[in-house]
């Protein structure tokens, strides 16, 4: 009873740690983007609010948070409030399951420093991840805007799309570590990271979760040219602040994952577990950072064409030469 | 042709002509005057007389050169009365004073003319419209109507034959435009004296609304003649098969006699400049001639042997106009003389139409600039377009304006283009 | 019907029509300045030009001098005539002034619209601008020669048109001037139409000068209430005033032009001396306390005199609207009234003329126009409905005869002739002439009844009111009867008293005229008076009678939108709207309904409003000055406060007359208006007046008559027009005047036992003998004559000043 | 060539572009990553607008003000052709004749708060008078105060156009200058005179 | 104001008239004659007596040559400047003029004796180059004639 308690309790505190971290770095990512984006770009970025704009993201919550919430006139109301929140929600119950460190034994008693290690974590990774969509697709229907409309149904496909490459792309890992939990594939990377192993999966899960956070050049469910901010054109205030939130801790959760499956999680030398983790978290998110400064966005036939025709079929020949490779060895 | 091949031409018009003094009436009589209009008014038949004129071919001596017997024949049978004839002694055509020296040779050939015209168009009212410059010819119209009223050849009952026609003297203010039929017409009434484009023709609704015939001295001054002597006679005056009678030819210019000459219809162009005005003064070349009046084209020295008269000049496509020849030798510059002529017709535009109250000055600054040496290639294309344009004007007098333009960028383009490459006047 | 192409469309057009204009028919607009349907084709400017591709003209020539004919083939886009209207305005451009931006005419210029679409462009010619100088037009009419294309639409409107002599063109070649003989004011009451008719800039509207773009006003077609003929116009407002009033077309009423009077008379609107508060007592007061005051004192007094103790007083500048509300209101609630005339003998007239009309006779301005004889009697058309004296010139330049028979010494811009006759001879006139056969007609009228047995297209213009009385209009139009049943297509043209006199004489009730209406105010049976849209108090010849009656009421409303004498007198006062704010029916002296809309919603110009050289800058949300209501409207909301009122709707009109049964406002809005529904035709007519015998002429008799400028209500508050206003003068015979030892130029003084005023003395001898004629100008205190024809025995002449004096 | 593009031709041109290798492909992507690599070393150009101010070029279009001519009257006529472009709206004014004949603005003002300085009243105006000035700065708190008067409008130099003066070319009688004195322009007609 | 004579003239000629209208040129060189020019009272004169208002009047007298709406000298010159006296050297004789009687085209001499005015040909080109005085002509001119002319002239006027 006292351990239930206790485990709740510790449970709870580690729920709060997370998510206060997590939101405080999505928060922080947004600044670290714009700044990097603004050196990328030859500009200086942020660097009003407080010093090198450090205070910029406390500005920016605010402003989002004192505008207006408007909803649409003809808007699907109920539906209209949900989206935002299901699309924040998924992200972060996607952490739950991310390992960010080596058990910790705290007062006699195993602490695994996961929020929880569920046997089926990388099922559940996708679920939530599938689930997320829903966030997109319904902002874009419940507005009753066309721009809205389309930013959503693009926003599905695309889900739909690269869902089954990011899958299929985990199977070798899958495969390699021998279960779906995501504290064994850390553990099964204890001697070699699978990157090494699995430069393929890799490179097919990076461009998959890039599609997947609709992130440039995979935006085209915003593609702000197009459609003016696609599915979250009817949106203001915190209501857009939430999508905006839901991106940038999908950008962390992508990048743990990333960690999780390809960089042997938070294993590292010296520095402690969680260090490690967030480490390699933020180089993926750099990354991208950079991969947004670089790449102009795909054409939508172009976007489907690699999805469907380049990144599936690469991923099915790997997992067969995989497990070819690992009958023969 | 040389001077000794020239024939002795039958003086018909200016027959009486003496230097230095008027004909008289007995004089005119002498020379068979009023034969004509006793004949006619004896015979009691206008029509008969409207027939003769047009057998006799006789076209209007005023530049029109309009079929006089037509003219009088448009005049409806029933058409109203009083009916008018005009005697249109305003002649402002540059170069021309035929109509003077017809006046001051023998006025009672131009009162026979006006009583034969009007008895032809069944005119009660003659009017004789003579410009301000002509205050000597006008009152010796005044006096030698009076010496013909007298005689009972004008005015009531005339000659017993019960016709009755009077006829006045009308002054102009002095316009150029005035000696257009239906500007004359419109003076007379005191109105604006602006042109006014048939229809109606002034023989339907002229004077006051009424039939009215316009004809010039010259031509009325042959009809006496005609009615006289038949139109088969008149006819055989002229040198060419498509001319008839005689014209008088004022020549004026670089001539060593300028003066009026009375020649026969056709005579060639050389002759009436070599001969009858004793050639070109101070040895000059012959270039170029205004073959009648201000308002038609230069003809060119190629042209120098042209019969004269209506036809023959048409098919060169040039105007006989009223025979007022104008001539320029080898030193005188034709693209001065245009300007100096576009400078009058400028100056005479009645005001009416656009294309020539504004679009003459236009060529005239233009035609000025070439002639100063500033004008180019471009220039003389504007003025070209906006000449073939001045053809699309209300009445005749913008194309005849622009009539020695054209003739000179026919025939003298190139000393129009000397102009241009040397920058100046070659002639100055 | 020729048919010929124009541009590969083929288009039929009646006999004798110019090419120019069957173009326009199926479209396509050839350029054109000289050219003006009313003024004809004089093919002096020469841009209409187009090729003649086939048929009896070749090679390029004017469209408008040629008409149309069987096979021709026209093209307006034929480079060779494209290239010289280009030219023609290259010429017409060489001496234009480039001044565009100054000029009140840029965004409306017809040189401008030919120039740019011409092509245009560049100023090839390198000489000299022609310059002018100005003359000083008069008020109304801004000269600017330097714009001036010589198209000669000016001269001729002037002097071929309309008739007056004063404006033509001087010079000659490219000299050519437009303008007066020395500078002075205009002498046509039609001038202000060379600001519609030039082409360009040179005559540009004075009062509007520079006050705004064409583009930027708010513009409306409209109807002119300045007289009985209402003809079209359009309304132009700027930032909520009214600033130009423009001639609309009208194919039916007045053609292209309009009068001085129509155009400028509308500053009433926009006065800064019209009320804009309600008043109560004298104090300005809120509109709805006004009403409940107004409602509640009306109760009071019909509850302790009975409802035939209240009376309404309207008049003929109010709308069908106004009128209809005011007859329901009457009706329903047993009021008197509404009383919309101010004599009895004017009532009786204009009924009559209004019950005479029949669709037959009935002739529009138009129509007018194609009379062969106009027969004018009792009226004095450049005075009382100016537009009728230039239809009756477009018929005389036709070769109509023009006879008149008037006591007043009618002057006309046309030949003429003049029988002056006293009024009551003029019905003697007309009887002699309606009998059957010419021999009965006695002496000196014998050649016109010959003239009139020749005539197949007479026309007989009779007044309807103030000289003309239900005598003579009567015999008119017994007269233009027998003329109908003589096989001549005769008509009937009656000029009225006002813009909405016919409507008046369908919705006057009982008493109809205010004459009878004071003698029951007198008696103390009508305690309480509403007065709507008109001014008594300047209207009445007898003023001292007028004041001592409404001081004995119990209470005077007024409606109105001009600042009155009345209404300053009033107990209580709304203002009202202007026609220019409420639109609504007017009916025209020939029957024909017209509607106008609204042309802004009114209130207080913003030139008025703001206090420095620019308008307010703060932000309120109502506009000032737009209490007003219109004046049915306020009648309605004062009669549904009372208990027992009424409310409904103003615009019906159902019920209220049997004419506007069918009437259709889309009809009425349209450029032909539509026709009341008058009896087809009339055998005999409404009861005749007793006719017995011979009237005996009176000695002599005092005429208060209109004249152009200074009468009308609205018109005479008009700064420009007051400024062309001639002096009001005592006109007379000059053989009368010698009687009092008065000469032309004197100075006399007119008085009577409720007062006295000098004025000039004028004779003229086409005045008749024993006739005395005095404008009723607003200059003039005239309302001391007891009535509006006032017998020379009541009133006493004597010569105050003149050349010895 | 460029015009010949059509959409039939363009699929074409696709398909017969040149197939590049693999090889090709990625070492495009790498240039390009590395270009923006390079830039993140590269010194920001940004500047820092309040503290650093930098002088816009003449033709540069913000603020507009009414100039003078060179003789140092208002050029402005009103003639509503800059209100009447204005593609919102945001110019009125209100014309009137000066004692001394010219026609002026009664009032001028200019909406600042609407204005999107496109520049289209400087192209329209016939006199020069109106201009777009390089001053960007001018917002206020309080939108009124954004709405400028003809006396905060009206400057007192030339501005680009330095020495038109329309007053000189229009040949409108103005005082002192009678008709017939402007450039260009001959002494006035005389009708009665006696020269033909 | 014009002599009775003169008036009663002029009135009987117009009451003689058929349409009077057609006498207003005759009506306006009489009283040219009588003003020296065509003075503003002349033109009102003209429009009174034939029924025409003023600027009718000077619709007329504005278009034509030979009614001078401004004063004149006593002696009015027209040289003429068409193509033949042109060619003759109508110019020089023209410049000659100026300088002579000291003024331009157009204008009249102080003394008022002379006006000197340009005209259109008039019709004696075989006497080129030539001019009317008062509607007299004197021609072929040159420098020397023309200074005789004047001399005579102003002897005349004496």
């Amino acid at each position: 009873m006292i351990d239930g308690i206790l485990g709740f309790a510790v449970l709870l505190v580690k729920i709060a740690v997370v998510l206060g971290i997590l939101l405080l770095l999505a928060a922080y990512l947004v600044w670290m983007e714009r700044k990097l984006l603004g050196r990328f770009q030859v500009r200086l970025g942020p660097n009003r609010a407080g010093i090198f704009g450090l205070l910029q993201p406390i500005a920016d919550a605010l402003k989002m948070v004192t505008k207006e919430d408007i909803v649409p006139d003809q808007a699907d109301r109920l539906l209209f409030l949900l989206a935002p929140a299901v699309v924040t929600a998924t992200a972060l119950l996607m952490f739950a399951v991310v390992p960010f460190g080596p058990d910790l034994t705290l007062m006699g008693k195993i602490v695994p420093m996961v929020v929880s290690d569920i046997n089926v974590g990388l099922l559940f990774v996708f679920a939530m991840s599938s689930l997320g969509v829903y966030g997109v697709a319904l902002g874009g229907w419940a507005s009753n805007s066309k721009y809205s409309l389309l930013g959503g149904i693009r926003g599905a496909a695309q889900m739909i799309s690269y869902e089954l490459a990011l899958g299929l792309s985990l199977v070798p890992v899958v495969m390699l570590s021998g279960s779906f939990s995501l504290v064994e594939i850390v553990r099964a990377q204890a001697r070699i990271p699978f990157v090494l192993i699995q430069p393929v999966s890799f490179i097919i899960f990076i461009i998959a979760a890039m599609a997947e956070s609709k992130r440039i050049p995979f935006d085209l469910p915003e593609a702000e040219n197009e459609l003016g901010a696609g599915y979250s054109t009817e949106y203001s205030g915190m209501r857009f602040g939430m999508f905006f939130i839901g991106e940038y801790v999908h950008i962390q959760v992508l990048g743990a994952l990333v960690a999780v499956f390809f960089l042997s999680g938070w294993r590292g030398p010296v520095l402690p577990g969680p260090v490690w983790l967030l480490i390699k978290m933020l180089a993926v998110a750099m990354v991208m950072i950079w991969i947004r400064a670089t790449l102009p966005r795909f054409r939508y036939d172009q976007l489907m064409e690699i999805g469907w025709k380049v990144l599936i079929p690469v991923s099915l020949i790997n997992i067969v030469a995989t497990g070819a490779l690992m009958m023969l060895f | 042709m040389s001077s000794q091949e020239t024939k002795k031409y039958p003086s018909v018009l200016l027959q009486n002509r003496h230097p230095d003094r008027i004909a008289t009436l007995d004089e005119y009589r002498r020379s068979g005057g009023y034969e004509g209009l006793t004949a006619l008014l004896g015979a009691g038949n206008p029509k008969q007389a409207q027939q003769v004129l047009l057998d006799a071919n006789l076209l209007g001596r005023g530049g029109a050169a309009f079929p006089a017997g037509k003219k009088m024949m448009t005049i409806a049978e029933n058409a109203p009365f009083p009916r008018y004839v005009v005697c249109n002694a305003d002649e402002m055509e540059p170069g021309t004073f035929k109509d003077r020296v017809l006046i001051f040779a023998d006025p009672h050939q131009l009162i026979e003319g006006i009583v034969i015209a009007g008895y032809a168009a069944r005119a009660s009212h003659g009017i004789i419209f003579i410009r301000p410059e002509y205050e000597q010819a006008a009152r010796i119209m005044e006096r030698e109507i009076e010496v013909a009223r007298s005689e009972g050849l004008v005015g009531r009952n005339i000659l017993q034959s019960g016709y009755d026609m009077e006829i006045v003297v009308h002054r102009s203010g002095g316009r150029y435009i005035c000696g257009e039929a239906t500007a004359q017409i419109n003076a007379l009434m005191g109105v604006r004296p602006n042109p006014k484009q048939p229809p109606p023709y002034p023989t339907t609704k002229g004077l006051w609304q009424r039939p009215t015939v316009v004809q010039n001295v010259e031509t009325l001054c042959c009809m006496p003649h005609i009615l006289r002597n038949g139109a088969q006679w008149f006819g055989s005056l002229a040198l060419t098969e498509n001319g008839a009678g005689t014209k008088v030819f004022c020549v004026s210019g670089r001539v060593e006699r300028p003066g009026c000459y009375e020649l026969p219809m056709g005579v060639p162009l050389k002759e009436i400049v070599e001969v009858h005005a004793g050639g070109i003064k101070n040895g000059g070349r012959f270039k170029a001639c205004l073959p009648g009046g201000a308002s038609t084209a230069f003809v060119p020295a190629r042209l120098y042997d042209i019969p004269m008269d209506y036809e023959s000049l048409k098919q060169e496509g040039f105007r006989l106009g009223t025979a007022a020849v104008m001539v320029f030798d080898h030193s005188d510059c034709l693209v001065d003389a245009t300007v100096n002529l576009l400078d009058f017709f400028a100056r005479e535009s009645c005001g009416w139409c656009t294309p020539c109250r504004d679009g003459l000055p236009y060529i005239r600054d233009l035609m000025k600039r070439v002639e100063a040496g500033r004008g180019s290639t471009e220039t003389i294309e504007k003025i070209e377009t906006m000449c073939r344009h001045m053809w699309s004007a209300y009445c005749a007098f913008a194309p005849g304006a622009v009539s020695p333009v054209q003739g000179l960028m026919a025939e003298f383009k190139d000393e129009v283009m000397a102009h241009v490459e040397q920058g100046g006047c070659p002639f100055k | 019907m020729p048919k010929l192409i124009i541009d590969d469309i083929s288009v039929a057009v009646p006999e004798g029509t110019k090419v120019i204009e069957a173009a326009e028919q199926v479209g396509i607009h050839i350029p054109r300045f000289c050219y003006h349907p009313a003024l004809g084709s004089v093919g002096a400017c020469r841009v209409c030009a187009v090729k003649f591709l086939q048929g009896p003209f070749k090679g390029v020539q004017m469209s408008c001098m040629i008409e149309a004919a069987d096979g021709m083939v026209v093209s307006t886009t034929d480079p060779e005539a494209v290239d010289f209207r280009r030219h023609v305005i290259e010429w017409l451009m060489i001496n234009h002034p480039h001044d565009c931006p100054v000029c009140d005419e840029g965004g409306h210029c017809l040189l401008q619209d030919m120039t740019v679409s011409g092509g245009h462009g560049m100023r090839r010619y390198q000489g000299k601008k022609r310059t002018y100088l100005d003359q000083d037009l008069g008020p109304l009419v801004q000269h600017e020669m330097n714009r001036c294309i010589q198209c000669y639409r000016c001269s001729r409107f002037y002097q071929e048109y309309a008739g007056y002599r004063d404006l033509g063109v001087m010079g000659i070649a490219s000299r050519v001037y437009y303008g007066r003989f020395g500078p002075g004011t205009l002498k046509s009451p039609f001038s202000g139409n060379l600001i519609d008719i030039c082409p360009t800039g040179v005559y540009t509207d004075r009062p509007s000068r520079y006050k705004g773009r064409r583009w930027d006003y708010e513009r409306t077609p409209s109807v002119c209430i300045h007289c009985c003929l209402g003809c079209r116009i359009t309304v132009n407002v700027r930032y909520r005033e009214v600033v130009r009033i423009e001639a609309r077309y009208s194919p039916t009423v007045n053609g292209h032009f309009i009068c001085d009077r129509g155009r400028y008379g509308f500053f009433y609107a926009s006065s800064d001396r019209r009320p804009r508060k309600a008043r109560s007592g004298g104090a300005e007061t809120r509109p709805k306390n006004a009403r409940d005051e107004a409602a509640h004192r009306l109760e009071e007094i019909t509850a302790r005199h009975g409802s035939g103790s209240v009376a309404v007083v309207g008049g003929s500048r109010s709308t069908l609207e106004t009128l209809a509300a005011e007859r329901r209101i009457c009706r329903q609630l047993g009021w008197q009234g509404p009383s919309l005339f101010t004599g009895t003998e004017e009532s009786a007239a204009a009924r009559r003329a209004a019950g005479h009309l029949t669709t037959d006779l009935a002739v529009s301005l138009e129509a007018l126009k194609n009379a062969d004889l106009i027969l004018v009697a009792g009226a004095d058309p450049i005075n009382e409905a100016p537009m009728a004296a230039l239809a009756i010139r477009q018929a005389a330049r036709n070769g109509a005869h023009i006879e008149v028979i008037d006591p007043r010494p009618v002057t006309l811009p046309l030949e003429y002739v003049h029988r002056p006759a006293g009024t009551d001879k003029i019905s003697e006139i007309l009887r002699g002439l309606g009998k059957p056969s010419t021999e009965d007609a006695s002496g000196d009228i014998q050649d016109l009844a010959a003239r009139l047995d020749q005539s197949r297209r007479p026309v007989v213009v009779c007044g309807a009111g103030k000289i003309a009385s239900e005598r003579t209009v009567e015999q008119a139009a017994r007269l233009a009867r027998n003329l109908r049943r003589a096989g001549k297509k005769a008509g009937l043209f009656f000029v009225m008293t006002g813009a909405n006199t016919f409507a008046a004489c369908r919705m006057a009730g009982d008493p109809a005229d205010l004459e009878t209406l004071l003698l029951m105010i007198e008696d103390g049976k009508v305690r309480a008076l509403v007065v709507v849209e008109a001014d008594p108090m300047s209207e009445y010849p007898d003023l001292a009678r007028l004041v001592d009656a409404l001081a004995k009421l119990d209470l005077m409303v007024v409606l109105d939108c001009i600042d009155t004498e009345t209404a300053r007198a009033a107990h209580v006062f709304f203002p009202t709207q202007t026609f220019f704010e409420t639109g609504g029916t007017l009916i025209n002296n020939e029957a024909r309904i017209q509607q106008a809309r609204p042309a802004f919603a009114g209130g207080t110009p913003i030139s008025q409003t703001g206090g420095g050289s620019h308008p307010p800058r703060v932000f309120r949300d109502d506009i000032p000055g737009t209490e007003a209501l219109s004046a049915g409207q306020l009648l309605m909301d004062i009669v549904s406060a009372l208990s027992g009122g009424i409310s409904r709707s103003v615009e019906e009109f159902d019920g209220v007359a049997p004419e506007f049964s069918g009437f259709d406002p889309v009809e009425a809005t349209g450029e032909r208006g539509t026709w009341a529904k008058l009896p087809l035709r009339t055998a005999a007519g409404p009861d005749s007046p007793q006719m017995g015998g011979e009237t005996p002429i009176k000695k002599g008799e005092l005429l208060l008559v209109e004249s152009v400028y200074g009468t009308e209500a609205l018109s005479r508050s008009s700064p420009w027009l007051q400024e062309l206003e001639s002096e009001p003068a005592l006109t007379l015979h000059p053989e009368d005047a010698s009687r009092w030892g008065l000469q032309h130029g004197d100075r006399c003084e007119l008085s009577t036992e409720a007062g006295a005023l000098t004025v000039p003395v004028h004779t003229s001898r086409s005045t008749a003998p024993g006739t005395l004629v005095l404008p009723r100008h607003r200059r003039l205190r005239w309302q001391v004559f007891q009535h509006f024809r006032s017998g020379l025995d009541t009133v006493r002449i004597r010569k105050t000043g003149g050349e010895g004096a | 060539m460029a015009d010949e593009i059509k959409p039939e031709s363009y699929e074409k041109r696709l398909e017969q572009e040149p197939q590049e290798n693999a090889w090709d492909a990625v070492r495009a992507l790498g240039q390009g990553f590395w270009t923006t690599f390079r830039h993140l070393f590269r010194r920001p150009i940004t500047e820092q607008y309040p503290e650093e101010r930098r002088q816009l070029p003449e033709r540069s279009r913000a603020r507009i003000v009414l100039t003078r001519d060179p003789d140092g009257d208002e050029r402005c006529v009103a003639c509503y052709l800059c209100s009447a472009v204005c593609p919102v709206s945001c110019i009125s004014m209100q014309s009137a004749e000066r004692s001394d004949g010219r026609r002026y603005a009664e009032w001028f003002r200019i909406n600042f708060g609407r204005c999107i300085y496109c520049g289209l009243c400087e192209e329209a105006c016939p006199t020069s008078a109106i201009q777009l000035t390089p001053e960007f700065d001018h917002c206020r708190r309080d939108i009124l105060s954004l709405v400028f008067e003809k006396e905060d409008l009206l400057v007192d130099h030339t501005g680009k156009d330095k020495d038109y003066n329309f007053y000189r070319y229009a040949g409108v009688a103005t005082r002192p200058e009678e008709k017939g004195t402007h450039i260009k322009e001959s002494p006035p007609v005389d009708v009665k005179s006696n020269l033909p | 104001m014009i002599p009775e004579p003169t008036l009663s003239h002029l009135k009987d000629r117009i009451a003689a008239a058929d349409h009077p209208r057609e006498l207003v040129v005759d009506v306006m060189f009489a009283l040219q004659e009588h003003y020296g020019y065509l003075s503003d009272e002349a033109v009102e004169t003209t429009g009174a007596l034939l029924g025409m208002s003023p600027l009718q009047v000077e619709e007329l007298a504005t278009f034509y040559t030979f009614l001078y709406r401004e004063p004149v000298g006593r002696y009015v010159i027209h040289l003429c400047d068409s193509v033949i006296c042109w060619l003759d050297g109508a110019e020089s004789l023209r410049d000659h003029l100026c300088r002579k009687l000291k003024i331009e085209m157009g204008r009249t001499t102080p003394d008022g004796l002379f006006t000197l005015l340009p005209v259109c040909c008039i019709g004696y080109c075989d006497r080129s180059p030539a001019m009317l005085v008062n509607r007299k002509v004197y021609g072929p001119l040159t420098p020397e004639k023309v200074d005789e002319l004047l001399e005579k002239l102003k002897q005349e006027s004496e």
